[in-house]
């Protein structure tokens, strides 16, 4: 009886711990993003940022979760309870949800579904309704605007960034992570050089998503004082934080499989070896880098005031040192491991200079007014997205068909298509935009 | 002809083009261009043609003596193919777009581009305060075109293209000033009696080339030669008179003038260019041109001259009468006109062309002078509105006078040589042709000089408006005046001692003896027509002194009309209103031009007009009546019919059909609830019992 | 191996439901959810044959089933924002305009 | 008693439970929540069938599409007095009782004829592993014309939505 069960739920056990051990470690790493942002921001707006806590304010994230933890959790009056209740978890459990497909490198991955980008779009797609339940569910009207207008703003958005990811898809001919990175290794070229547009459209598209700056009106304190998270308190408040980080995470991954080459390395194509050896040079990357910084933190370590910090830094300078260690030892490894963790490295790094960029952005970039949204939505990505497929297809119908083999070329000329269109919407739109002021207002 | 032709003589067809090409630029966009554009444009290219004639003309006489004759072929016109001739014969029909130049056309392209370029010259001046200046030069240009390729064709077709071109000319310039109906009229008049006479000469060239098989003008001689046709054979005959119909239509014969005097309602230049110098002459030019058909048809000039001499005695005496400067003008030239048919009919044909270029010269001058005239009195056209001009317009009035006595045909000047071969040909021919061109010539000198006398001497008759701005007109207009003057003077002088006839000779050769033609037994076949011309070219022309009784008979009539116009007209100026009150029905008579407009409108235009009418009313009460309306009246009755089938059968069907429905409507309305969930519940009892019906089916089919 | 009786029975089950709510609700919206629910009994049968038959054609029906029920739905919808913009109701038995 | 018998057993289950919970819910909200949950046991239910791909469609096409749609509008049309008013009309004892009736006799019809259902046994023959090219290639091959009239379709709805609902018709 027992071994029956064992034998039924033996292919099950190796995901379920992937699984658990991601659920278990990404609110840490969350709550670091976090810590990353505000220092992000910090340095620039010319500030320091966190300190206090624990030596360059390391510590902050676990100050922040038990503060959190240790709020009242409230429920309005009138609030539906339930469905106050069921939100969040709803929102934190399709972000999680999508890790699921998510190939950390080669070798980690929980499940190989031959749908699987799609697969990560639908669950993603899914974490709308978090937002909408809750925000209608706390029975306030400043929630119910947020709600209703992220409700708008996502699936406007949804379908945008779809669209750029099949003008990808169209190059990647499959929808299994996997094989999509296989085919930029095959095709020996990022796909954000082969379709730089569709990249643009999906990276816009995303930041709208996740409801990050400058898209971030179903949160925008200034007019909805925080949107659909109003009235929400404590632990489910940090499960919607924790969601909107894990949304981040995931389309961020979803940007670096398709368009940045998942777990490859810069210049795939590019095979030089180390004379008398099978190391190729570009392999020895990473350990480089992790050695620099570790040189540079060693550097900074005796100009830090207090013991502590010193101490801090040096282990951080160790920390790399050994990192780079690692990174070296995995080049004379066999290939499965080597290329295992290599992939992970370039895939985290990856992930990592994309939801830099989104910080970026949002510090830099002012918030967008509604019908604005609606407008960069509908009248310009849409279409821009619509007319890159059809170019994108015709461009790969010409490479197949008329040996015109090097995906650049083509990737050259639909690029610059693209930009006559783009710049003929926006022109259209600006004539739309006299018009309607014209009329006096929609 | 060989084939290293000296330039102008190849580039003959370059001629008519000059004024084509502008006239085309004129009609086209002429609109746009300003007036000095227009006249050098138009001017100009007249003058290049003239020049390019002028060196035609110098390089054909310097061919020697037997061969000039220039042909020049552009292309194939017509390839009409073969057909067959009235014997039976094979022929092939071709007119050609080709030109030829000879002594004759080589004068005709002279005069015409001569006098046609001092016109024009003259024009600048006196259209220049006229509307439609492009339009004017326009259809000038035309004219030129068309009639320097009636001169220069080479075949009867490509004449007659010329000829119709000038016909159209003439309409439109007739009618310039459109808006006057008096001119639309006039025009229209012209149009007409001309198509009367192309009727004629187009019938005549179907007989030519239905007997001759041939149009070309070189290859009629031949053809004729070769027919072995007898004088006075009935089909030349035919011919011949077709022809002259259309000659007759073309320079304004009897019975076919009639339109002449009304054109004078065109701008004068016109008058001067078209109704005097050139295209009226273009009959007596075909004649001529055809003269070897017509030298076989005694009868046929026979005619000629009869009706010549008879339209100069009437043209000279309605002449008389009038009072409109320019309808005298008219009347001369007509009288003229026949003069030159005279010379034609009598055999004269070199005398005739000599008499045409002439006249060209002093009628042009005259209708130019005339044109200067109005010009000074603002308008004014009647004689009886005149007088006295002498001292206010002088240089005109002298140009005039020199134009006067070349018409009245006072020796030296030119219309004094030219009347005196006429006269002395046809006092060969017959005694009493003679005597009506003498009388003829008396009352040209009369009435010419009772215009003359009129108009610039005498008391002052100009209303007194008018005569405060009478001037000079300016240089554009006296120079031509002055030129044409000089060659009214000398231009007679080339003809003395028969040179013009000697150079004309190739293409005219001397008559046969009129004498023979008349009394000699009706004669056929080679031999007597080689006697003939043996004959002719033996026949010395009258002796020395009949010549000279002639000319002082003629010169002495001359100024006997000079001395009876100055008696009546200077003199005893009341003696012409007694005059013509005492002969009162003759004056009215005459006056009234013999009352022939009326009796053409009686005869002819008012039974066309008769005509319309009645065909007009079949069309109205035959047609309309029976036919449409008939038709019209069945359609009623028949829809009538269908109204009663629709209102009672198909309407009716129809209403009983909502009727039906209503009745179901009525009964089935209760179930309908309003409620869409009663509809979808009755959608599942309907669901329900089919499952059921089919469940017994199969429940059936299994057991 | 799941036998096919079990996924007619589930499709059976989710049709009588939705058939049910269609004619005993009264608010339209939920009338709509219902047609939903009746078209996902159609979409599971279809899988479930299309399973057992072993090819895909049982699934094409059902990417045109669910087209069909987008539209349905966009229009639906519609119709009821305009109809609540001017009657202040979504309920089914107080749109009754069409009766006699 | 494998795994996707159990599988099956239970989004079967949440499926019909929720949608029972759809159809009785007075607040129009949860209605729209226990919907969803039926479509996305039925999702369920379509991964069980190893039909991946239309898994995915139901996923983003229904759930995350549709239903948000529906969402969207219940929250524009919602109003409170709807809560306290009666939820079911007139008809609703005849209604639920034909209702019932027409299950039962879909039933019958299954427990008669079920037997004669004649299909190879479903083990035989698996699906290809690739089920999303599978469908595409039937879909594009087999199917183009359905296709291209299923997109018009689409198109005609979009057009007609959005006159229906501009604010002045």
């Amino acid at each position: 009886m027992i071994p029956a069960i064992l034998q039924a739920i033996r292919p099950f056990i190796i995901p379920v711990v992937c699984g658990v051990v991601i659920v278990g470690v990404f609110p840490l790493m969350a709550g670091y993003i976090v810590l990353l942002e505000r220092k992000v921001m910090a340095d620039m707006q010319a500030r320091l940022g966190p300190m206090r806590v624990g030596p360059h304010g390391l510590l902050q994230p676990l100050a922040d979760a038990f503060k959190l933890m240790l709020k009242e959790d409230i429920i309005p009056a009138h609030a539906d309870w339930f469905l106050f209740w069921v939100a969040p978890v709803m929102s934190v459990t399709m972000a999680l949800l999508a890790f699921a497909a998510l190939p950390i490198g080669p070798a980690f991955q929980i499940a190989d579904i031959n749908v699987g980008i799609l697969f990560i779009l639908a669950v993603s797609s899914l974490g709308i309704y978090g937002i909408v339940l809750g925000g209608w569910a706390s029975n306030s009207h400043y929630s119910l605007l947020g709600a209703l207008r992220s409700a708008a703003q996502l699936v406007s958005y949804e379908t945008a960034a779809g669209l750029g990811l099949i003008s990808g898809l169209l190059y990647a001919g499959s929808l299994s992570m996997k094989d999509i990175v296989q085919a930029q290794s095959d095709r020996g070229v990022w796909f954000i050089f082969a379709v730089p547009v569709g990249f643009f459209i999906y990276f816009v598209g995303s930041i709208a998503e996740t409801n990050r700056a400058p898209f971030d009106l179903p949160e925008a304190e200034s007019e909805l004082v925080a949107g659909y998270m109003t009235e929400y308190s404590g632990f489910r408040w940090a499960l919607y934080f924790l969601a909107e980080y894990a949304n981040m995470v995931v389309v961020a991954a979803i940007a670096t499989t398709l368009f940045l080459g998942g777990w490859l390395r810069p210049f795939p194509g590019y095979h030089q070896t180390l004379p008398g050896t099978s190391i190729e040079l570009l392999d020895a990357l990473p350990s480089i880098l992790f050695l620099v910084v570790a040189l540079y933190s060693l550097k900074l370590t005796p100009r830090q005031p207090v013991k502590i910090q010193k101490i801090v830094m040096l282990l951080v300078a160790g920390g790399c040192a050994l990192l780079a260690l690692v990174m070296a030892a995995a080049l004379f490894a066999p290939d499965p491991v080597k290329i295992g963790i290599h992939g992970a490295f370039w895939f985290l790094a990856k992930v990592g200079g994309y939801v830099y960029a989104f910080l970026w952005v949002r510090f830099t970039f002012p918030r967008y007014r509604f019908d604005q949204l609606m407008r960069l939505g509908w009248r310009f990505l849409i279409p821009l997205a619509l007319v890159n497929v059809i170019v994108v297809g015709s461009g790969m119908i010409v490479q197949e068909n008329w040996g015109w083999r090097h995906p650049l070329l083509s990737a050259i000329v639909t690029t610059l298509i693209m930009l006559g269109v783009a710049v003929f919407l926006a022109y259209d739109d600006e004539k739309h935009q006299a018009t309607v002021q014209a009329a006096g207002g929609e | 002809m060989n084939a290293t032709l000296p330039y102008f003589l190849d580039k003959i067809w370059l001629i008519p083009l000059f004024p084509a090409a502008t006239s085309a630029a004129m009609l086209l966009f002429g609109r746009r261009l300003k007036n000095n554009t227009v006249s050098v444009l138009c001017v100009g290219s007249v003058f290049l043609a003239f020049f390019f004639s002028v060196g035609a003309f110098l390089q054909l006489l310097s061919l020697p003596e037997g061969q000039r004759l220039v042909t020049k072929v552009l292309f194939e016109w017509v390839p009409a193919g073969p057909y067959h001739m009235l014997d039976g014969r094979l022929a092939n029909f071709i007119a050609d777009w080709g030109f030829q130049l000879d002594p004759l056309s080589g004068v005709m392209i002279l005069v015409v581009t001569g006098v046609g370029f001092l016109i024009h010259f003259y024009s600048i001046g006196y259209m220049g305060h006229e509307g439609g200046y492009y339009r004017f030069f326009g259809y000038l240009n035309l004219f030129m075109f068309a009639m320097l390729m009636l001169v220069l064709a080479n075949n009867l077709l490509l004449l007659f293209v010329g000829w119709e071109g000038v016909g159209t000319c003439s309409y439109l310039l007739i009618g310039f000033y459109f808006r006057r109906k008096s001119a639309a009229d006039a025009g229209k008049k012209a149009f007409i009696v001309n198509r009367i006479g192309d009727a004629g000469f187009l019938l005549g060239i179907l007989l030519t080339s239905a007997l001759l098989g041939t149009i070309r003008f070189a290859d009629i001689g031949p053809a004729l030669d070769a027919g072995h046709f007898a004088a006075g054979n009935p089909l030349i005959t035919a011919i011949a008179l077709l022809l002259f119909v259309g000659a007759a239509g073309k320079s304004a014969q009897i019975p076919l003038y009639v339109w002449l005097p009304d054109a004078m309602e065109g701008p004068t230049p016109v008058s001067a260019l078209i109704h005097a110098a050139t295209m009226v002459t273009a009959g007596v030019y075909m004649v001529t041109r055809m003269n070897a058909i017509y030298r076989l048809s005694p009868t046929a000039l026979e005619v000629v001259a009869v009706i010549g001499a008879v339209t100069a005695l009437y043209a000279a005496t309605m002449g008389i009468t009038q009072t409109d400067i320019k309808k005298v003008l008219a009347y001369s030239t007509i009288s003229q006109l026949g003069y030159m048919f005279l010379a034609c009919g009598v055999g004269a044909f070199a005398a005739g062309i000599f008499h045409l270029m002439t006249h060209a010269f002093f009628k042009g001058l005259l209708f130019l002078g005339a044109g200067s005239v109005i010009h000074a009195l603002s308008g004014e056209q009647d004689m009886q509105k005149m007088g006295g001009l002498a001292r206010k317009i002088p240089r005109t009035s002298l140009t005039m006078l020199a134009a006067t006595l070349a018409i009245a045909g006072i020796p030296p000047l030119a219309g004094f040589f030219s009347k005196d071969e006429i006269l002395g040909h046809t006092f060969q021919y017959s005694r009493l042709l003679w005597l009506i061109g003498w009388v003829t010539a008396g009352m040209t000198a009369f009435y010419m000089f009772r215009l003359f006398f009129l108009t610039f001497h005498g008391e002052s008759r100009v209303d007194h408006e008018v005569e405060h701005h009478i001037h000079e007109s300016p240089n554009s207009m006296l120079i031509p005046l002055m030129i044409l003057a000089v060659l009214s003077v000398v231009g007679g002088w080339i003809g003395i001692g028969g040179r013009f006839e000697h150079f004309l000779a190739p293409v005219v050769q001397l008559r046969p003896h009129p004498v023979q033609l008349h009394h000699g037994p009706p004669m056929a076949g080679e031999p007597e027509r080689e006697k003939l011309v043996q004959e002719a070219e033996e026949a010395t022309p009258a002796a020395p002194s009949e010549e000279i009784i002639l000319m002082v008979a003629s010169v002495a009539i001359a100024v006997a009309g000079i001395g009876l116009a100055w008696y009546l007209y200077l003199k005893r100026t009341d003696l012409p209103g007694l005059i013509a009150k005492r002969l009162n029905g003759l004056y009215e008579l005459v006056y009234h031009k013999y009352y022939i407009d009326e009796l053409y409108d009686a005869l002819f235009v008012n039974r066309a007009k008769d005509l319309g009418l009645a065909l007009g009313a079949f069309d109205s009460n035959v047609v309309d009546g029976l036919g449409v309306n008939g038709a019209g009246w069945v359609t009623r009755f028949v829809s009538k019919l269908s109204i009663w089938w629709d209102t009672w059968i198909v309407d009716g069907s129809v209403l009983l059909g909502s009727r039906i429905v209503w009745l179901f409507g009525f009964a089935s309305k209760f179930i309908q609830t309003g409620y869409v969930q009663n509809y979808m519940l009755l959608i599942v009892l309907g669901l329900i019992g089919f499952l059921a019906y089919y469940l017994h089916l199969a429940q059936h089919a299994v057991h | 191996m799941v036998p096919l009786e079990a996924y007619l029975l589930l499709s059976l089950a989710l049709l009588t439901v939705g058939v049910v709510g269609v004619l005993i609700r009264r608010n339209v919206i939920i009338m709509l959810m219902s047609i939903e629910l009746i078209l996902n009994a159609v979409n599971i049968n279809l899988m479930a044959f299309s399973r057992a038959w072993g090819n895909v054609y049982g699934q094409i029906f059902a990417i045109f089933i669910i087209t069909d029920a987008a539209a349905e739905a966009a229009v639906g919808l519609g119709i009821i924002l305009a109809f609540f913009r001017n009657r202040e109701t979504v309920l089914a038995d107080e749109m009754d305009l069409l009766k006699w | 008693m494998t795994v996707d018998k159990i599988l099956f057993a239970f989004f079967a289950v949440l499926a019909v439970a929720s949608a029972v919970l759809m159809v009785t819910r007075r607040n129009i909200v949860h209605s729209a929540v226990f919907l969803i949950t039926t479509l996305l046991a039925t999702a369920g239910i379509f991964l069980e069938l190893q039909a991946e791909f239309l898994f995915v469609v139901q996923v983003i096409l229904y759930v995350g599409g549709i239903m948000v749609l529906f969402v969207f509008v219940i929250m524009l049309v919602n109003l409170d007095v709807s809560l306290h008013m009666l939820q079911f009309n007139r008809q609703r004892f005849v209604a639920a009782a034909l209702g019932l009736a027409l299950g039962a006799q879909v039933f019958f019809a299954l427990w008669v004829g079920g037997h004669s259902l004649r299909l190879p046994s479903g083990a035989s023959l698996q699906l290809p592993p690739k089920n999303s090219e599978a469908i595409g290639d039937a879909l594009f091959r087999h199917y183009m014309l359905p296709f291209e009239i299923a997109s018009i379709l689409l198109l005609v709805a979009m057009i007609g939505a959005v006159v229906m609902a501009k604010r002045k018709v």
